[in-house]
């Protein structure tokens, strides 16, 4: 299988000129296997773990887990990656439409929330939540075990467990890459943010350009597919109900996080309108234990 | 020429079978030690797929049936100048732009070197060389002469065709109307005010021997 | 008596076979076991072959041999151009060449070669080589320096500021001569106008693409070509194949268009000459147009800047010339022509011409009809126009002031004309155009069209003198006229043999014409550029005539008794004065001849010959009454044609578009020697130029270096629907007296002056406003008419 | 790979005579297949070695696809591989839509009309000499436009409709066909299908590598020209550098329906300008209800050219496109 679309330029050198489309395919397929495998193997219910009631004291019923910001970003992004996606690739597919507007439109809001997520995260939050350490490592691989059935006590995670982060780095190198490239590339079409400079690079940088954008969307096909079935899987709803009401209670946060890495200081709860708000929305997350 | 004209022309030539097949006639095969794309070298042995036609055909070229055997992509104006012998039919340009490959097909101009020499069978091919009835020269070949046509003259067997499919089309036409049946073929050596006194006499002698 | 043949209408002997089919050009021919070759061309401006990798190709089937520049005879090496190379100075330059038993064979090969190559830097445009540190077309520099050194030409960036970007920048020049004091002239003046102009580049495109096919029979190359000059071509192709003259059968009986560009062949027959004796069998080297685009030469462009100074009487007091020309990867001498033709219309009383020649990466250049001088013409005569306006002198009537007599002078050594009638033809044109009520008509608006008139008076060179001519008598008492010149389809391979059957009082019936072939022992010929032929070989051919005659008188002295000038000779006989029985026939007089032999049967032969004429002369030896001789008439002075068009045009102002509604030509060209074909060569002439002025192409891309107009439909040669349907001629037929027969060229003045009379013809319409620049597009036109941004920048080439 | 041009590469040829064969055969090769109509776009391509196909589809011999005919529900049924000539200088044509009568006679040179269809002129392929040369653009599948740049020759290319790519549609019959509300039926192995003339171009912002509906397996089988708009007032007019074998810098195509000296109906086609034959609805409905005078057309002029975005040599266009809309509608007849 060819990786490359290669051409000649007008000078007769061979220049890739971006990513072999099969590669979507490619993408889809191993994001559709790794579902599967997944869903096979690891069990939908974990057994709950053990509560110590003394860990519990001063803490409020629901811990904020995701401030509003945090959320809206994540969704703003989502949002904008989804348009990505479908405009980048449903015409490649067949289904075609007036896409490269939508395309760069949203390829811009994607900067800005990524732009304003960087200063959210150095700002308001505590960037060390997402550095993977040696714990996360052990971590990682009890969490392993765990979930193939081995007889080990499932650790506890820091504010974020090591697959998320995992994710998350995932996530920022493609996205990166594809924002990246992706600006240059509005250089080669007619917008009005920035002007046209079709040779600002020979041909041969140019084409690897648009190889590592190609790479990147393809990339990001393969996270979406993994990050939406997670998100979708039971044992970890109560995260997705997090990032949309913002918080977790108190039971989860002790059964799932080690106080030590995550430590909730006094009055960190959810705000009480929001605790209100997301009281009802918060019963299935509660009731699915018990 | 009439649409239906046209169709019936055509018909002449193909078996009303699912695929055209070259038509087998009399007449022997030409010499294929044919030029240009005999075929040989690195394609020889390219096979024909089932449906696909075959490379041997029978041309109908200035009233004689000839048999060859033509590369499927070969065009008419190689086919006449390589195989057949017949350099009258000249290449300017090779891209149907220049005329001095134009040819009569059923009496109506065509550029020979834009069209497959397997897609005009059945079809009554003329070039310059099938002008000439024994000994006389055609009324345009005549009107050169009498008008001292043409300077280099590459260019004069493709316009002397394009004259005679005006006259079929236009037997009397204006100097005007014979400009644009003319504007098909370049002259580069600009001698466009010669050409039209030509195609103008031509008219004239083809009326009187009409 | 004699003059009989010269001044009517005949049917040229090759026309039956043109129109025919049996007119055989250079692809026509075939030969036992032929096979073809393919051309790789370099797919850069310039660059320098790294690598090459022909393995893949090799291995095909049917791939019978690869050849290389370095097994040329004739390397390309600085300015000297090689038929392959090995650093392509152009895109499109042949780099290498592939034979295989078929063109589809070859085709697969070529593309299976991988060459690697090292691309270098390339310049379109002269001006930008000449600025500090622009690039240069050629590693060794931007211009000749001679005696093919290389040489530097920069300017300061001040210059170009000075000039800004609407005026030609005029630094130090490489070429440069004045008559009389400039600024004198300028001081004289009661007027004085001024323009930038461009001049576009133009591919001479001839109907026939320049094939050629080889092959070697016992040591001797036969090479079938097309050429303009057939004798003439043979040295060269010895050259290219690196054997002597005399091994070498060059045949080309037809040529299917030159106009300057095949003068003696080119320099790709090298390419089947060689590699057929590489691999040992005939090879056809069938040139594509595409291939013809690049290889096919083309006429240099001008960016230039003129300044004329009138008096209020409508004299040219002074005239400033600057040109800068694109002389392509190898040169051309358009440059100096132009200087010099820019005084043979305008006599002007002092004079300045300053001018650099650039080499730019760009295809070839060579002559085309009229190298330099239609340009300058189409350059300078819209000023003339401008000039007549502001003067309020009529434009006709400032044309035959400034016009020469025959106390006219040329360029800077002011050497005087042979002939000049040029008041004589403007009177004609402006009688057989109908000027005075034209003229009138300048301005009409007829709904969204408006009518413009103009005029163009272009002189050129029109031949300087002959070299031998070779007659034979044979014992079919028919006369022989082997002509060395080439058919290049002006009928000149016919209409200089009139004057030897003038002569000899020989009807025109009697004459074969012999050419074609070397092989056929033809006489070393001129070579047909400069607009020779008629005038030179008519000269030769006189001189031959002159020569049987005596020879004829001699041998009927001798068998009948008394003395030579006692004889006559008249249809086909010799004979005493007064008595036409005591005489013998042509026919009767060649057997005598052959029986007599020494002088009279090509025995002996004049000194003064050139040695290939006494080569053919021997290998015919023998065969009859054998007459030859060399052009020994005078040969002061400059010869000149002027030709004068007169064009009425109606200018579209909703589109731009332009059409001719009247145009008619006359021309000094000496004696008429063939009216109709006379005719013929003006208006096609006339048409080319309009075809230069109204719309063909040279369009590259800046940032690639690449052509698109390779094609005809993108290069745009006028069509028959382009030009009037009935254009209208006239001859002052009056005879140049520096030749016998009175003959002067006509192959290249009328490009300039159709060029011209459509420029001015269009700034008329527009009231009298120049566009300056060629060729002129309706978009050029419509964007000045709706004020909108030029399409172009006013110095832009290559547009 | 060297750049070899002027040699036909070898291909398998087809010549069914029917067009189930035709479209079975289309399916069966998909986009190594090449259908084959009058062939005068088809051998610059296969000449400059560009397209390789592997087996072309010759319609030669498929005789229901040639051919003039009435319409089931009035107007004219035309073959798409009647030729240019046929169209041109057909009676029923001339008669009653004399402005594709015009258009058609037009086209190129009369040989080429002679061998040229209606439907290969209508699907031909973009002129713009950099996609043409072979170059890794866009529309050739590559990441750039040649054309566009602040350097490029662009003075044929487009001054609206212009996404990526700024070619242009060089037909001549389509801007006639969308003003005479024409419809295209295609045929392939899956049936027919019928397309308004004016939704069977596309640009490139849906497709920078078509220039129609069609895909692989489709077959354009004829063109049906509606009655409502026979024998209604036209104009057409194509302005090009060169009288014949050459394409237009602007063409325009106009259809007026007009009563009592009022314009009641219009359909005003552009091409030249952009990647399609470009309708001026604007215009239309701006014009229903005036008189077809100067001023109307000056005002429709100036709607028609809102909006235009020129490239660095093409800001003609604008003037031109402005002038011909005028005409359409001051000198239709």
């Amino acid at each position: 299988m060819e990786f490359l679309r290669r051409a000649l330029n007008p000078w007769g050198e061979n220049v890739p000129i971006g990513v072999a489309w099969d590669l979507i395919w490619a993408a889809v397929i191993i994001g559709a296997v790794f579902v599967v495998v997944h869903a096979l193997l690891v069990p939908k219910k974990l057994p709950a773990g053990e509560i110590d009631e003394s860990e519990a004291k001063g803490l409020p019923d629901r811990i904020q887990r995701h401030k509003p910001g945090a959320r809206g970003f994540h969704w703003t992004m989502s949002a904008t990656m989804f348009a990505l996606l479908i405009t980048a690739f449903f015409p490649v597919i067949g289904i075609q439409f007036p896409w490269v507007t939508i395309h760069w439109i949203a390829g811009v809001l994607l900067i800005l929330t990524v732009l304003y997520h960087i200063y959210h995260v150095f700002a308001k939050q505590d960037i060390r939540n997402m550095w993977i350490g040696r714990r996360d490592m052990k971590e990682g691989s009890l969490g392993l075990q765990a979930a193939l059935r081995r007889p080990v006590q499932r650790p506890r995670a820091g504010k974020y467990p090591v697959d998320q982060k995992m994710f998350h780095h995932a996530a920022t190198l493609a996205t990166l890459g594809a924002v990246v490239t992706g600006v240059l590339m509005m250089f080669r079409i007619d917008n009005f943010l920035l002007p046209q400079n079709t040779y600002m690079f020979s041909d041969a940088a140019w084409g690897w350009i648009y190889v590592i954008h190609g790479v990147s969307g393809i990339a990001l096909i393969f996270l979406v597919i993994a990050h939406v079935y997670f998100a979708i899987r039971p044992e970890k709803r109560w995260m997705t109900w997090s990032m949309i009401n913002g918080w977790i209670t108190r039971d989860r946060y002790l059964e799932n996080h080690d106080p030590e890495r995550w430590t909730v200081p006094e009055g960190e709860g959810a705000g009480e309108v929001e605790g209100a708000a997301a009281g009802g929305t918060g019963q299935p997350a509660l009731s699915d234990r018990a | 020429m009439l649409q239906t004209e046209a169709i019936q022309a055509r018909r002449g030539g193909f078996t009303r079978r699912k695929f055209i097949k070259g038509v087998v006639a009399a007449g022997a095969t030409a010499s294929v030690s044919g030029y240009l794309f005999r075929g040989s070298g690195i394609f020889a042995p390219m096979l024909t797929a089932q449906g696909a036609v075959e490379r041997l055909v029978t041309l109908t070229v200035n009233g004689q049936q000839r048999r060859v055997d033509v590369p499927k992509y070969e065009t008419l104006a190689m086919t006449l100048r390589y195989q057949l012998g017949l350099t009258g039919t000249k290449l300017g340009c090779d891209r149907a732009e220049c005329g001095a490959c134009t040819v009569l097909l059923d009496g109506v101009t065509h550029y020979g070197c834009s069209i497959l020499t397997h897609s005009v069978q059945g079809r009554e091919v003329t070039t310059i060389e099938g002008l000439e009835q024994d000994g006389e020269l055609h009324p345009v070949q005549q009107a050169v002469m009498d008008e001292g046509g043409f300077q280099c003259a590459f260019c004069a067997p493709g316009f002397a065709m394009s004259m005679v499919g005006m006259l079929e089309k236009n037997p009397n036409p204006t100097r005007e109307e014979a400009a644009v049946l003319l504007s098909g073929n370049l002259c580069r050596c600009g001698d466009y005010d010669k050409i039209l006194n030509t195609a103008m006499r031509a008219a004239e002698l083809s009326r009187s021997r009409a | 008596m004699a003059e009989n043949v010269i001044g009517t209408d005949i049917s040229p002997p090759d026309l039956r076979a043109k129109i025919t089919g049996r007119a055989r050009y250079a692809e026509d021919f075939r030969a036992e076991g032929m096979v073809f070759a393919k051309l790789l061309l370099s797919p850069m401006p310039h660059a320098r072959v790294r690598s090459v990798d022909t393995s893949a190709a090799e291995a095909m089937e049917g791939v019978l041999g690869i050849l290389r520049a370095d097994e040329l005879p004739v390397q390309s090496e600085g300015l000297r151009e090689g038929a392959l190379t090995d650093e392509p100075k152009y895109e499109g330059e042949p780099v290498l060449a592939v034979a295989a038993v078929d063109e589809t064979t070859a085709a697969a090969a070529v593309e299976a070669i991988r060459v690697d190559f090292e691309q270098l830097p390339f310049v379109l445009d002269p001006l930008e080589s000449l600025r500090e540190g622009g690039p240069d077309a050629h590693v060794g520099g931007n211009i000749s320096a001679g005696r093919g050194e290389f040489g530097s030409l920069k300017w300061p960036a001040s210059v170009f500021e000075e000039a800004g970007a609407d005026k030609l920048p005029m630094g130090e020049a490489a070429a440069e001569w004045t008559i009389g004091d400039i600024e004198t002239g300028f001081d004289e003046a009661d007027v004085v106008v001024e323009e930038t102009i461009v001049h576009q580049s133009v591919t001479h495109h001839p109907m026939e693409p320049r094939s050629c096919m080889a092959y070697w029979q016992n040591g001797k190359l036969f090479l079938h070509g097309s050429t303009q000059s057939t004798e003439r071509t043979r040295g060269g192709v010895a050259g290219l194949a690196g054997v002597e003259p005399e091994d070498v059968v060059f045949i080309g009986e037809y040529c299917g268009g030159g106009f300057g560009s095949k003068i003696s062949g080119s320099p790709i027959m090298a390419v089947p000459a060689v590699l057929s004796r590489k691999i040992g069998r005939p090879v056809m080297l069938r040139i594509t147009r595409y291939e013809e685009n690049y290889i096919g030469r083309a006429r240099a462009g001008f960016q230039g800047w003129a300044k004329m100074g009138f008096r209020a009487d409508g004299r040219m007091t002074a005239l400033d010339l600057y040109l800068v020309q694109d002389s392509g990867p190898f040169g051309a001498s358009d440059l100096f022509t132009a200087g010099t033709v820019a005084t043979a219309s305008y006599q002007p009383e002092n004079m300045r011409f300053r001018g650099a020649a650039i080499l730019t990466n760009t295809p070839p250049r060579s002559a085309q009809r009229a190298p330099g001088g239609a340009q300058i013409v189409a350059m300078l005569e819209p000023l003339v126009d401008k000039a007549a306006r502001e003067l309020d002198v009529d434009r006709l009537e400032i044309r035959k002031i400034n016009a020469p007599g025959h106390d006219g002078w040329l360029g800077a050594r002011q050497t005087p004309f042979t002939s000049a009638y040029v008041r004589e033809a403007l009177d004609l044109g402006g009688e057989l155009f109908n000027w005075e009520e034209k003229k009138q008509l300048s301005g009409q608006r007829n709904g969204t069209k408006v009518t413009g008139v103009g005029m163009g008076l272009s002189p050129f060179t029109a031949g300087s003198a002959g070299r031998d001519g070779l007659l034979v008598i044979r014992p079919d008492g028919k006369l022989y006229v082997h002509q060395g010149i080439g058919n290049l389809g002006t009928h000149s391979i016919a209409d200089t043999a009139r004057p030897a059957a003038d002569v000899l009082d020989l009807s025109w019936d009697q004459v074969v014409i012999v050419w074609g072939d070397t092989s056929k022992h033809l006489p070393f010929s001129t070579v047909q550029a400069g607009s020779q032929t008629t005038h030179a070989h008519t000269r030769a051919n006189h001189a031959a005539g002159t020569a049987m005659l005596g020879l004829l008188q001699e041998l009927a002295a001798r068998e009948l008794g008394g003395s030579p000038t006692d004889y006559r000779v008249a249809d086909g006989r010799v004979f005493r004065a007064g008595n036409r029985a005591a005489g013998m026939n042509f026919a009767e007089a060649a057997r005598r001849a052959i029986a007599t032999g020494g002088k009279f049967s090509g025995g002996v032969v004049p000194e003064d010959l050139n040695d290939a004429t006494k080569a053919a002369v021997a290998g015919l030896a023998g065969e009859g009454l054998i007459a030859a001789a060399r052009d020994n008439y005078s040969r002061g002075g400059s010869v000149y044609t002027w030709v004068a068009t007169f064009a009425q045009i109606e200018l579209d102002v909703e589109t731009g578009e332009v059409e001719i509604i009247d145009l008619a030509s006359t021309t000094d060209c000496g004696t008429v020697m063939h009216p109709r074909s006379l005719a013929a060569q003006t208006n096609g002439g006339v048409f080319q130029g309009i075809g230069m002025a109204k719309g063909q192409r040279w369009v590259f891309d800046p940032k690639w270096g690449i052509p698109f107009t390779k094609r005809f439909y993108t290069a745009r040669p006028p069509g028959i629907l382009d030009v009037p349907l009935s254009p209208r001629f006239a001859a002052v037929d009056e005879p140049d007296p520096r030749t016998p027969v009175g003959a002067k060229g006509i192959g290249e003045p009328p490009v300039g002056a159709g060029e011209a009379a459509y420029v001015c013809a269009v700034a008329d319409a527009m009231g009298g406003l120049c566009l300056c620049r060629t060729p002129l597009t309706a978009d050029m036109i419509l964007a000045e008419l709706e004020g909108r941004p030029r399409p172009y920048g006013l110095l832009e080439t290559h547009v | 790979m060297a750049v070899m041009r002027d040699m036909i590469p070898p291909f398998e040829l087809y010549q069914p005579t029917e067009v189930d064969d035709a479209v079975r055969l289309m399916r069966q090769h998909g986009d190594k297949g090449w259908v084959l109509a009058g062939g005068l776009d088809t051998f610059d391509w296969f000449k400059d070695r560009i397209k390789r196909p592997e087996a072309v589809i010759d319609l030669v011999g498929v005789e229901e696809l040639r051919g003039i005919s009435d319409g089931a529900d009035g107007g004219l049924d035309i073959g798409a591989m009647t030729s240019l000539t046929d169209v041109a200088e057909n009676a029923d044509v001339m008669n009653r839509y004399p402005l594709l009568a015009e258009a058609a006679g037009l086209v190129a040179t009369p040989q080429i009309r002679n061998q040229g269809t209606l439907g290969g002129n209508i699907v031909q392929d973009t002129r713009c000499w950099y996609y043409r040369s072979g170059w890794p653009c866009y529309r050739a599948g590559g990441n750039v436009c040649y054309a566009a740049t602040s350097q490029s020759m662009n003075r044929e290319h487009c001054i609206m409709g212009a996404s990526r790519c700024v070619a242009v549609s060089p037909s001549d019959t389509a801007p006639a066909l969308v003003a005479l509300d024409a419809e295209m039926v295609v045929a392939s192995t899956s049936g027919e299908r019928t397309w308004a003339a004016a939704d069977f171009f596309i640009g490139p912002d849906i497709d920078i590598e078509r220039m129609t509906v069609l895909k692989p397996g489709d077959l354009l089988a004829r063109i049906v020209l509606p009655a409502p708009w026979e024998g209604a007032r036209w104009y057409f007019e194509k302005v090009r550098d060169r009288k014949a074998w050459d394409f237009s810098l602007v063409s325009v195509a106009s259809s007026l329906r007009v009563e009592a000296g009022m314009i009641q109906d219009a359909r005003i086609v552009v091409n030249s300008v952009a990647p399609y034959p470009v309708r001026l609805r604007a215009v239309e409905s701006a014009i229903r209800g005036r008189a077809p005078s100067e001023e109307t057309g000056q005002m429709a002029g100036e709607i028609a050219v809102e909006g235009a975005r020129t490239l660095r040599h093409n800001d003609y266009k604008v003037a031109l496109m402005r002038n011909l809309v005028k005409r359409s509608i001051r000198d239709a007849a």
